[in-house]
């Protein structure tokens, strides 16, 4: 084996390099954990716009999501929960009520289980979370096994970026404690996906039982607190 | 006649939870259940962010907020707890495979229905989150509201006004006033707060009730 | 906290109690790994009739499934790979040829899904695998986003036998290697769901990253070597 | 002229393995494949049930039996390996996540058709396994095969007569004679064994084949 295979790259520049404007980004992340800080920045940064984003929050006036809102970098935000506390004052809200963004709310369960539809090579799956609610509207509605359920379609993402603890250079992550959360499931739905992690660990230091997304997964890795 | 503070709505809920189930406590007044459940029963709590057994907060300045709740507020994990993705923890409340779910409303039905995620009000930003997806699945569903709005206006109705998260799916609600039961023939009045009429509490509630003993069920006092 | 929950069982007469003929059972494993040999042991002795099994394999000859089949225990495999390397002087091939079993055979992943989908709550999916093929014949072929999928449904077990590494009071389980297979899946799509363990430790051993299946979805645990 | 032993076509197929590419071989004529894996090159494999980074067989003796290859037969894992189950096992299958899926195969129709599942006489056994999700997924699907069969029939038809396991799916074959790719205009010829003419391997061909002089690549000697 010559270890050519290295997911590593050292610069936040790198890890974002090819995502390009009009892009539609996997966002990892459940309120502020597992939200991947450094490359939300490097995409501020890097002034990309035009951008689809699916993300459980809406930002929430913290340098999250937040950031690219006040930007006006983001075109279209597909959520289950774009209010936040700071709601009242943030920038969801002005760019929401001037019509300026466009909303997809759709239920958590439903967002994660699209996302792994996308994933895992699926068409689409009946659920009966949001049958015969306002979220049911322009929904084929289907009554399989004496129960009704809504045809919902895959969600792909052109890039995830995610937060996760560990990983190696073949790209294998964990994770830590509930920031897991959309993580492993982004990890399955995006053609390019980058993932920032607290650490950096050499091959064969993650236990296989407990790897949580498998390097096949992923592409890029880079820790936090790299150079832009 | 005195109606139920928020904790003594909580603490009735906390003694109705069977030992050994597996409950998800939704945002707002669920909060207030696991201060209250009993010593000597052991309940595992689920939160949608993936995360199974549940402790209190921790003490101020020992906060880890890569270990939150579903409100985003810092919680502990017990022994015997775990991690696991959005997916697992959604199939895990879809699939059936907790038994309560509690949850606070705006409005529920005599059939049922549950509103508790968007007044529908034209300036309100749409926010569901795991609403939908915790009013489904879990096998019993389980409401704690005021009984009335803070206008006055019943919020157990014959028929939603607010927007719906789920259909037929309530099974018993815990109000300052009352404990409600969801049974074929209708809401049954279960427990009542000492000193209020089945009538007078027909009056504040929207849907037809039906008293525990007409059900042949017991109307018990309704303590907090 | 009282501890009032316990998932352990003493013997696998209570690990199986309750299970009835004509019992839908998921039996985990793939080949060798994974399989609950103990469980399968007591199902035989306990005379169970009218099962339908459903399992990735058909029985090896050891004292697998093979011993079900040749019991007369079995009314329909639901299963992938019903072959094996003894396939020529099996019970499966026995009772296949004098049609004395009826066999559902389902591709693998497709296999998987419909537990998952079943455990996970919802309705249905579709798939690309099996498009055009035999195993399509009776299924909805459906065009969604220009490419043909096959409809199917949810595949639920009364019970489901599984095999897992280590277990603890509240039902938590690890799995060994490969052993994990089809068993997290199973975990969620049975009414019933019993796990054989190596080994049964005190609450708190296992690191709550680690657990793969959580004990929310474990009815029984019993332990390799346990008493009848 | 001599046509390709089975493990030079394993090495032929081994070599053109890219570096750093995450493949699943299949059972049969695929398992043959790591023996000739250049040591230069990493390449991780997969295996269905649920493994990343499989190695070698270990030796006699030390065989774990809860770590095994689709083919039921005893490997290990390499640093770097991961454990997973079956559900996300085929989702990296059927998603698009290997670069490459390696099968042995019946039968390849000129449009990609693949059979390696059934021979479909009656008192066969039918068992699909992995076959079809296998087929259906990885960027890549590469058949290796036999460029006839025992009786001397072509194995490259113009349609199928074994029962398919997926149509349209396959994009190149390793044969004993010859390395062909499929293309918008058809199958090309890309290598071909000393001494063999195009039109001498195209009359043990029953779909028309293509010189990869015509489709304007090289017509390049294969070599196992």
């Amino acid at each position: 084996m010559s270890g050519s295979i290295n997911r590593r790259v050292t610069r936040y520049a790198e890890a974002i390099a090819g995502i390009g404007d009009g892009a539609t980004i996997l966002l990892g992340g459940f309120g502020g954990a597992g939200v991947p800080l450094g490359l939300v920045a490097a995409i501020a940064e890097a002034g990309l716009r035009d951008l689809t984003v699916v993300s459980n929050n809406g930002g929430s006036g913290e340098p999250d999501l937040s950031i690219w809102l006040a930007g006006g970098q983001v075109r279209k935000l597909i959520c289950s929960y774009p209010k936040s506390k700071a709601s009242s004052t943030s920038s969801f809200t002005d760019l929401y009520r001037a019509g300026k963004i466009e909303l997809e709310l759709v239920p958590q369960g439903t967002l994660v289980e699209r996302m792994r539809c996308a994933g895992a090579g699926l068409g689409g799956f009946y659920t009966p979370v949001g049958v015969g609610t306002a979220l049911a509207q322009g929904k084929e509605v289907r009554n399989l096994g004496g129960r009704d359920y809504l045809l919902e379609l895959p969600l792909h993402g052109d890039v995830a970026l995610l937060r996760a603890h560990q990983a190696d250079r073949l790209g294998n992550l964990t994770y830590d404690k509930t920031a897991r959360n959309f993580g492993p499931v982004m990890a399955t739905a995006a053609a390019l996906v980058v993932a920032e992690v607290d650490a950096f660990v050499a091959l064969g230091t993650l236990d296989p039982e407990a790897v949580v997304t498998p390097g096949v997964l992923v592409d890029r890795v880079v820790t936090v607190g790299a150079p832009r | 006649m005195t109606p139920l503070t928020r904790d003594q709505i909580a603490r009735r809920v906390a003694r109705a939870l069977p030992d050994g189930s597996f409950v998800n406590l939704g945002i707002g007044l669920p909060d207030l259940v696991p201060n209250h459940i009993p010593a000597d029963r052991e309940i595992i709590l689920h939160s949608e962010n993936g995360i199974l057994h549940l402790g209190p907060r921790p003490p101020a300045g020992q906060e880890d907020w890569n270990l939150i709740n579903a409100g985003k507020q810092p919680v502990t994990i017990r022994p015997g707890g775990s991690y696991f993705d959005s997916a697992l923890s959604f199939a895990i409340m879809r699939g059936g495979h907790l038994d309560i779910s509690v949850l606070g409303a705006f409005q529920v039905s005599g059939d049922g229905d549950l509103a508790n995620w968007s007044t529908g009000a034209a300036d309100d930003i749409p926010a569901v989150g795991g609403a939908m997806d915790l009013a489904v699945g879990a096998r019993e569903i389980w409401v704690m509201m005021e009984h009335s709005s803070r206008q006055g206006q019943p919020r157990i109705v014959r028929r939603c006004t607010y927007p719906l998260t789920a259909r037929a799916v309530v099974t018993r609600i815990f109000t300052n006033l009352a404990v409600l039961v969801r049974t074929e023939a209708g809401l049954v009045v279960e427990e009542i707060i000492p000193g209020l009429t089945l009538a007078a509490l027909q009056q504040q509630t929207d849907a037809p009730l039906l008293a525990g003993t007409q059900a042949g069920r017991g109307l018990a006092p309704l303590e907090g």
